[in-house]
């Protein structure tokens, strides 16, 4: 589930690219599992070094201190620090994250596995839209360098990047939903049309679409119409940014007055030459936004009550629930470093001189 | 170390001498191709490399000016770095005034770089933008000469009187971008003769001025070599401009030494296919001496995997079958004019 | 480039389609059409009512389930012997019981007869066996569970359940308590489904559906998303589903259900709203907005084992220098209420022993007590306040501000405002030797005046420590004579089963309580609840006009209807 | 126009914008290029010769814009093209070879794709199998492998490269290609082969190029004719053989005294003194007058015309134009 087309890109790769490249990811993936060990250690002993305490925080002024002992007991905090830390190993290479501190105490897997899919739903649709806005308009920015266009995008890039999202969430709230009467405002799905929906991947979109629940994909594609637009815009600011400047940077190189010099067009000398070369660094940006992204997606899902992975984190965070931030953690360390070998191996795909 | 001595790879290592500046014993510089730990780990044994220096012996002699000339990619800026001690070597070493650098602790480095400088192609990019020329020029001042200002002050206005940036108050305080490029590699020649070394090396030291000011540039680094007792090791692919300049002259293909010897045998007597080709090339002032002669096939080839035997074989134009097998070794044809062929008495007749 | 085309086709085809989807026929078959502007863009259908709320569920089960939002779930699904008259906060009614328990005269022995033809949701009967071995469950799976609500609730009361026959189920309490009737119509005491709950261990997400006893079934379930309720076929109480279905949908923030309400995407928006978001919703189109008396209070914890709190001139001093009148007024435009006792009104025995012991604000007498121990304007009382700046609502720290005001203007306390987040906080607070004063919120698990007294008098891990830990002491050793006094009166008030004496009783112990300042209550909040306005309470407890929640005790979804 | 020239530039004049104020790079300068020969335009750096070959395509954007002067190429005067119509000219009847291979070709572009791009841009009725069958024909010619033409820039040398951009100039056999410092990247075996082919190609296809370059020795191995430029103003043509057996401006004899020679045992280099002056504000009357060695006061105030000196040998100098003036030959 989780990084579902970066996993089938590098494999892909692996399977068709060259030795070199071969090698080259299996020395990525052997560098990222000591990383993410250490970063998952790292978290283990900051998150026990913060004060505040899971039990004592879940039950506020109710529990008394024998039961808070008992709790503690059941969960293991009481066990020294050291064996602690092994368990914590142990399910990590066993892929089992164990229980949650709070609540319910659910298996990890089960909170993520809801959870996740979630945040991917919100988060592919945004990027694509942030790309897709950021890279025609920087590069439409680009062509029209210093005339009203360009002056026009320029100030979207930097209002757009500046807004807070959860203003801009609840103006879209406002005005499209409240307002306007158009679109829902919150959550995934219909709630009555989403008891009809079956969990198989918990991507309701693809859901939707593998049993043929039209109804639901409609309603799926309304409820992701404003927080995408939201995430999707203030993404789009840097990105918007990031191309116009590599498309001017690029549009100014030797090749493209050269090519200006055969009789190439104005148009494809922008979209068709200066795009593709402006894109390697935007590539590499767009790998490093994947923790932007995140941390969009966090204010994004709590504006429009979306049950996804960012918000997942901050409530356990502020509950010091230790096991779900570790696991959550070290499933983004995990998830960023798989994301930053696609993007090189994108990068290698896309600039021919760029060889494993 | 009295007598010439004949190492495995063939390469003839100059005897030991107290006139010689520089003495460089089959030294060897390769480049890893790939790097990082886990990929050395994984390849050990067998990292491909670019043999940038493959095993070079020479001498500069004191007072000289030792010409390096080639290509790009063969080597010849890797040696200056190399005595300059700026790279480790991968095998051999190179002894300066005596003193085998690679025996050197730091600090004894340290000062052992003030008695060797360099001057660079770029003097845009060895200048700081930010510092202006009465700083660039104080920073080695205050390291290896005085700590007094004022006496600083001094021995820069002295320096920049003697390249020419005259009078030295009015360029004392300016920025690189604010002069033109051949008083700002005026001022990159002050800033590397200010400690009074005793080794200059000048990597293509006039290749990025203008034709009307390479003179003034060439003129001006013999007059100081007169003046301050310097001896240069001057790196060019300008055979052309080596003429006016050097005492000795190295010609190096792909790594190698092919030819070295005092520039007029050379340059008269060139006993080397490719010294020949590539004096050849040199395009002349004149209409009326138009190159009839054909340039030798193909390009040099990677450093990576060279051609085995002679690198040169794959090209040269009187090439035999021996010569793709056996390398050859630098020879001494002439009195004091060493070459690098098989052949090379067909090409002295 | 072939690869950019195929990128720009692709990602062309999903805003293409999420467009298509904006602008398609809308989600719900009764969609209103849009043009009337007071219409909500999104319309429930008629037969489902669905409530927004910020809360999440944390069990399902019985024996385990310890917060409020879970008993409302499980109170929805279950009933148990006796319940709440809806509408009230004061009456047990019978529920699965026939008739009110007969109580042996030592006060040990209860004895409940079941209605006929309890059926559970899935069509089990429910036996006395059933529901005696599910009391057993609670006693003995219980305290191994997560949330732990036996440890509280059963355990410490509750020695053992039988079924001698097939109608009749017998209690045998550990002690005569007074008011095991009000805990024994907690959530805790509803039968769990054998089918569904293994009796040997708890389980806290069972798969749906979920079937009790109650008049809704969980027919669904998605964790973070919302549950859906459905009427138990085989329910016989009187609590009748109006509706065919009720959604309850979790929402992350607040201030996106006041939303949704607005756009017509949920029906009721319950809690947590809080106090600005209801003052916004309030008098909107087509919108109903309602407080309902609660039972969760607002006071400060003081450290007795701390300096400078140790000192009784201190905490008296502060008891009487504080304005409650003035937060309710500056802070909540008087929508809150003064509390002068941890009893709330309405409780049994609730008094105002705070108002009556100190008149506050009376900063002359505030002065006397400093000055008898030395601090004036001169050598002024260095006081240490925390509070938690989120947890609390945003409110927190303003009223935290007047309350840091009013202290000052006694001229010899120097107060120093700290705040730390919720976590950080409670631990340190509680534990009892970090902070000397600080903010804490309570609401109550059984609805009895021994639930806002006892544990912050006894060693309940409250931070107070008028009665320290001691071994063999059941109530642990009392810091002094007035706290033994206190000490003493709680265990009689306990057992106390003639309600006038017991009244009696807690009004001793409220004025004991107060003299000694054990913690200082401040007010007591009420519950919001905002719904649009073709949502009605059902007429059968009172007027439909409102919708009837007791949100202090239960909200049963059967109470609503929907009539557009 | 007279029908043996191919291109001729009258009066052109070339502005740059900076920030210090408005830049002539080229001033007033008039050129002609007969048909099929080699012209060498030599210069030192800043003198215009580059922003010269540029404004023969009319390839400035940003600061830089032609502020006058009439283009004459093959008949029409290119200044009076739109902006739309601009584009047919480039790279089919005018082709351009820049300095460094290496930025001149698209990094993330098959050496193929470059070619098939221009043939089609031009001549889009050519079927992608056309012209990749046109191309390798192209290629091969110029000495690269057919299979080459899959590589990448960054897989060829820097002699491959250069030949790739000359292919590029030829690929609508274009009858004029502006080469600007060719070889300055390149190593002197690689520059020598690459002049040879140079050559061929005048003789094949009867090309005619203009070599723009700073080594006077390139000019001397392949140029017809040359022409010298000083700061921004045409200070010498000729014929390449005239032109270096006698010139006539004095910056010309200095230049070509200065460059060093294999060949010759000559002992010194001549030292020009000075520097080129700094355009923003360049010097009254002759441009070079503040470094002439035979500077007259009249130089210091009167601007020399360009002007024949001895038949088709033009130089921009007072010393030929003033009445009574005897030249001094720096010769002999």
């Amino acid at each position: 589930m989780i990084g579902v087309p970066a996993v089938v890109l590098l494999a892909y790769v692996f399977i068709r690219g060259s030795t070199g490249l071969r090698h080259y990811i299996l020395t990525r993936i052997g560098l990222t599992l000591p990383m993410v060990f250490i970063l998952a250690t790292l978290v283990f002993f900051i998150m026990r070094v913060l004060p505040g305490d899971p039990v004592r925080s879940a039950l506020g002024p109710k529990g008394s201190p024998e039961m808070i002992q008992q709790i503690r007991e059941q969960l293991g905090l009481n066990d020294p620090m050291i064996v602690q830390y092994g368990r914590f190993i142990g399910n990590m290479v066993t892929l089992d994250f164990g229980n949650s501190l709070i609540g319910g105490h659910r298996p990890i897997v089960d909170e993520m596995s809801e959870r996740f899919p979630a945040t991917l739903e919100l988060v592919i649709p945004s990027s694509i839209l942030a790309l897709l806005v950021g890279i025609w308009g920087g590069t439409f920015a680009a062509s029209r360098r210093k005339r009203t266009a360009d002056y026009l995008w320029r100030i979207y890039s930097v209002v757009i990047y500046s807004l807070p999202i959860f203003w801009l969430g609840l103006v879209m709230q406002l005005l499209f939903g409240v307002q306007l009467k158009w679109l829902p405002i919150s959550g995934r799905i219909d709630p009555i049309i989403g008891i009809s929906i079956e969990h198989i991947t918990n991507l309701y979109a693809v859901d939707a679409l593998l049993t043929g629940n039209w109804p639901a994909l409609v309603s799926v594609m309304q409820h992701l119409v404003l927080p995408t637009i939201t995430l999707g815009l203030v993404l789009s600011g840097v990105f918007v940014r990031m191309t116009r400047i590599n498309v001017i940077e690029t549009l100014q190189a030797d090749y493209i007055a050269a090519a200006r010099a055969r009789g190439i067009r104005e148009r494809m000398l922008v979209y068709g030459h200066a795009l593709k070369n402006a894109m390697i660094p935007v590539i590499t940006l767009i790998g490093l936004q994947v923790a932007i992204l995140l941390a969009g997606a966090v204010l994004t899902e709590t504006v429009f009550s979306w049950p996804g992975m960012g918000r997942y984190l901050v409530e356990r965070i502020s509950a010091r629930d230790y096991t779900a931030v570790q696991s959550v953690i070290t499933v983004f360390a995990l998830l960023v470093a798989l994301i930053s070998l696609a993007v090189d191996v994108i990068y290698s795909l896309v600039d021919p001189r760029v060889r494993y | 170390m009295a007598e010439p001595k004949p190492i495995t790879n063939g390469v003839a290592v100059p005897a030991a001498d107290s006139d010689d500046m520089v003495r460089v014993e089959t030294l060897r510089k390769h480049f890893p191709v790939q790097s990082g730990f886990l990929a050395s780990l994984v390849n050990r044994g067998h990292i491909p490399a670019v043999k940038a220096v493959d095993g070079v012996s020479f001498t500069i002699r004191k007072g000289e000016v030792f010409g390096l000339a080639g290509e790009s990619g063969s080597g010849k800026s890797t040696v200056g770095r190399l005595i300059l001690g700026l790279l480790e070597p991968t095998e051999g070493r190179v002894v300066f005034d005596g003193t085998d650098l690679g025996s050197l602790a730091p600090e004894a480095m340290r000062k052992m770089r003030s008695r060797m400088q360099v001057i660079f192609q770029d003097p845009l990019a060895s200048l700081n933008p930010r510092m202006t020329i009465g700083e660039a020029i104080s920073h080695p001042v205050r390291i290896h000469i005085t700590r007094q200002p004022e006496e600083g002050r001094r021995v820069v206005n002295e320096i920049l009187n003697k390249v020419g940036l005259a009078p030295a108050e009015q360029f004392y305080d300016k920025y690189p971008h604010q002069i033109s490029g051949g008083q700002r590699q005026r001022v990159v020649i002050a800033r590397a003769l200010v400690t009074a070394p005793d080794l200059v090396v000048a990597d293509e030291p006039i290749a990025m001025a203008d034709v009307s000011v390479r003179a003034l540039l060439l003129d001006l680094m013999m007059r100081l070599k007169e003046e301050l007792n310097l001896t240069y090791l001057f790196i060019t692919h300008d055979l052309a401009t080596a003429k006016y300049v050097c005492d000795r002259i190295a010609i190096m293909y792909l790594g190698k030494m092919c030819e070295v010897g005092p520039l007029a045998d050379v340059y008269e007597y060139s006993c080397h296919p490719y010294t020949r080709a590539l004096l050849e090339a040199v395009p002349v002032p004149d209409p009326r001496h138009r190159r009839k002669e054909p340039m030798p096939a193909g390009e040099i080839p990677s450093a990576i995997n060279p051609p085995p035997g002679c690198h040169f074989h794959p090209r040269c134009p009187i090439a035999r079958e021996n010569c793709s097998v056996d390398e050859p070794d630098l020879r001494e044809l002439r009195p004091g004019h060493f070459v690098a062929c098989h052949y090379a008495e067909d090409l002295l007749k | 480039m072939k690869s950019t085309k195929w990128f720009l086709v692709t990602s062309l085809l999903i805003v293409v389609s999420m467009i298509l989807g904006a602008c398609g026929p809308a989600a719900t078959p009764t969609a209103a059409p849009p043009a009337a502007t007071d219409e909500p863009a999104v319309s429930t259908p008629a037969d489902t009512i669905i409530i927004g709320t910020t809360d999440s569920i944390a069990s399902f089960d019985p024996a385990d389930a310890y917060a409020t939002r879970d008993w409302e779930i499980i109170k929805n699904i279950n009933e148990g012997l006796l319940k709440w008259k809806p509408g009230t906060s004061d009456e047990l009614i019978p529920a699965l019981a026939a008739d009110m328990p007969v109580v042996s005269d030592d006060g040990l022995t209860y004895t409940f007869t079941l209605k006929d033809g309890i059926k559970f949701g899935d069509g089990t009967d429910l036996t006395a066996q059933i529901y005696a071995d599910s009391i057993n469950r609670l006693l003995t799976v219980g305290p191994n569970c997560p949330n732990g609500v036996a440890g509280a609730l059963a355990t410490p009361y509750v020695e053992s359940a039988s079924a001698p026959d097939a109608k009749t189920i017998v209690f045998v309490l550990k002690q005569p308590v007074a008011y095991f009737l009000q805990i024994l119509a907690s959530a805790t005491y509803t039968p769990a489904n054998p089918n569904i709950f293994p009796a040997d261990e708890c389980l806290l997400f069972p798969e749906a559906p979920i079937y009790g006893t109650g008049p809704w079934f969980v027919s669904q379930y998605t964790a973070n998303e919302q549950i859906v309720f459905e009427p138990n076929p085989y329910y016989t109480g009187d609590l009748k589903p109006q509706v065919s279905r009720v959604i309850v949908r979790q929402f992350a923030d607040p201030q996106t259900e006041a939303l949704a309400l607005q756009n017509g995407e949920i029906d009721i928006a319950w809690r947590f709203l809080g106090y600005e978001l209801f003052g916004q919703l309030k008098g909107a189109a087509g919108i109903k907005a309602e407080t309902i008396d609660g039972g969760s209070i607002r006071y400060l914890i003081l450290n007795h084992t701390m300096a400078p709190m140790d000192d009784p001139n201190v905490v008296m001093a502060i008891a009487a220098a504080i304005d409650r009148n003035e937060i309710s007024d500056t802070v909540y435009g008087g929508q809150v209420n003064p509390l002068y006792s941890m009893v709330p009104p309405g409780f049994l025995g609730a008094s105002e022993a705070f108002d009556d012991m100190y008149a506050s604000p009376n900063l002359d007498k505030a002065k006397e007590f400093l000055a008898a121990s030395g601090y004036d304007e001169s050598n002024p009382l260095q006081l240490e306040m925390w509070y938690p700046p989120e947890h609390y609502g945003a409110e927190t720290a303003a009223w935290m501000q007047v309350l840091e005001k009013q202290l000052e203007a006694t001229g010899a306390i120097q107060v120093t405002l700290q705040s730390q987040e919720w976590s950080t906080y409670v631990t340190a607070l509680t534990g009892g030797d970090s902070y000397p004063i600080g903010v804490l919120g309570w609401f109550f698990d059984y609805p009895d005046p021994s639930n806002y007294l006892e544990p912050f008098v006894y060693n309940g891990g409250q931070g107070t420590n008028v009665s320290l830990d001691a071994e063999g002491t059941p109530y642990g050793e009392p810091i002094n004579e007035k706290a033994q006094e206190l000490v003493d009166l709680l265990s009689q008030a306990a057992v106390e089963t003639d309600l006038t004496k017991r009244a009696e009783l807690y009004g001793q112990v409220q004025a004991v309580y107060a003299e000694l300042v054990v913690t200082l209550p401040l007010f007591y909040n009420p519950e919001y609840i905002v719904y649009r306005d073709y949502i009605h309470g059902a007429d059968q407890y009172g007027t439909p006009e409102t919708l009837n929640i007791t949100g202090t005790i239960e909200f049963n979804y059967a109470l609503l209807t929907k009539t557009p | 126009m007279p029908a043996d020239f191919l291109y001729s530039v009258r009066n052109l004049t070339v502005e740059y914008k900076t920030r210090a104020g408005v830049v002539r790079a080229v001033d007033n300068v008039s050129l002609d290029i007969r048909r099929g020969e080699i012209l060498g335009l030599v210069g030192e750096s800043g003198c215009g010769k580059s922003t010269l070959g540029k404004a023969l395509m009319r390839l400035h954007t940003g600061p830089a814009s032609i502020a006058g002067g009439e283009l004459w190429f093959d008949g029409r005067d290119l200044m009076k093209l739109s902006d739309r119509e601009m584009p047919d000219v480039r790279g089919a009847e005018i082709g351009m070879v820049f300095q460094d291979p290496m930025t001149s070709l698209n990094p993330v572009q098959r050496i193929l794709d470059h070619l098939t791009e221009t043939i089609q841009t031009h001549e889009p009725e050519i079927s992608e199998a056309a012209a990749r069958a046109r191309s390798e024909e192209l290629v091969e010619r110029l000495g690269i492998r057919r299979e080459r033409l899959n590589e990448y820039p960054h897989q060829m040398s820097g002699g491959m490269r250069q030949r790739v951009m000359i292919s590029l100039a030829l690929a609508l056999r274009a009858k004029l290609v502006i080469a600007d410092e060719p070889t300055t990247s390149l190593d002197v075996i690689v520059e020598a082969k690459f002049l040879d082919l140079l050559k061929e190609l005048q003789k094949e296809f009867g090309l005619t190029i203009l070599l723009i370059t700073h080594n006077i020795g390139v000019v001397a191995e392949v140029a017809d004719r040359v022409a010298v430029m000083y700061a921004a103003k045409m200070a010498e043509v000729g014929d390449v053989k005239d032109v270096f057996a006698d010139p006539k401006h004095p910056y010309t004899q200095g230049l070509l005294k200065s460059v060093p020679n294999i060949r010759l045992d000559e002992g010194e280099l001549y030292k020009m003194e000075g520097a080129p002056p700094n355009l923003l504000h360049p010097p009254a009357g002759c441009r070079f007058h503040p470094r002439c060695p035979f500077v007259m006061e009249v130089c210091r105030t009167m601007e020399p015309a360009f002007a024949p000196v001895v038949g088709d040998h033009f130089a921009s100098c007072l010393l030929y134009q003033e009445a009574g003036m005897k030249q001094e030959s720096l010769h002999g």
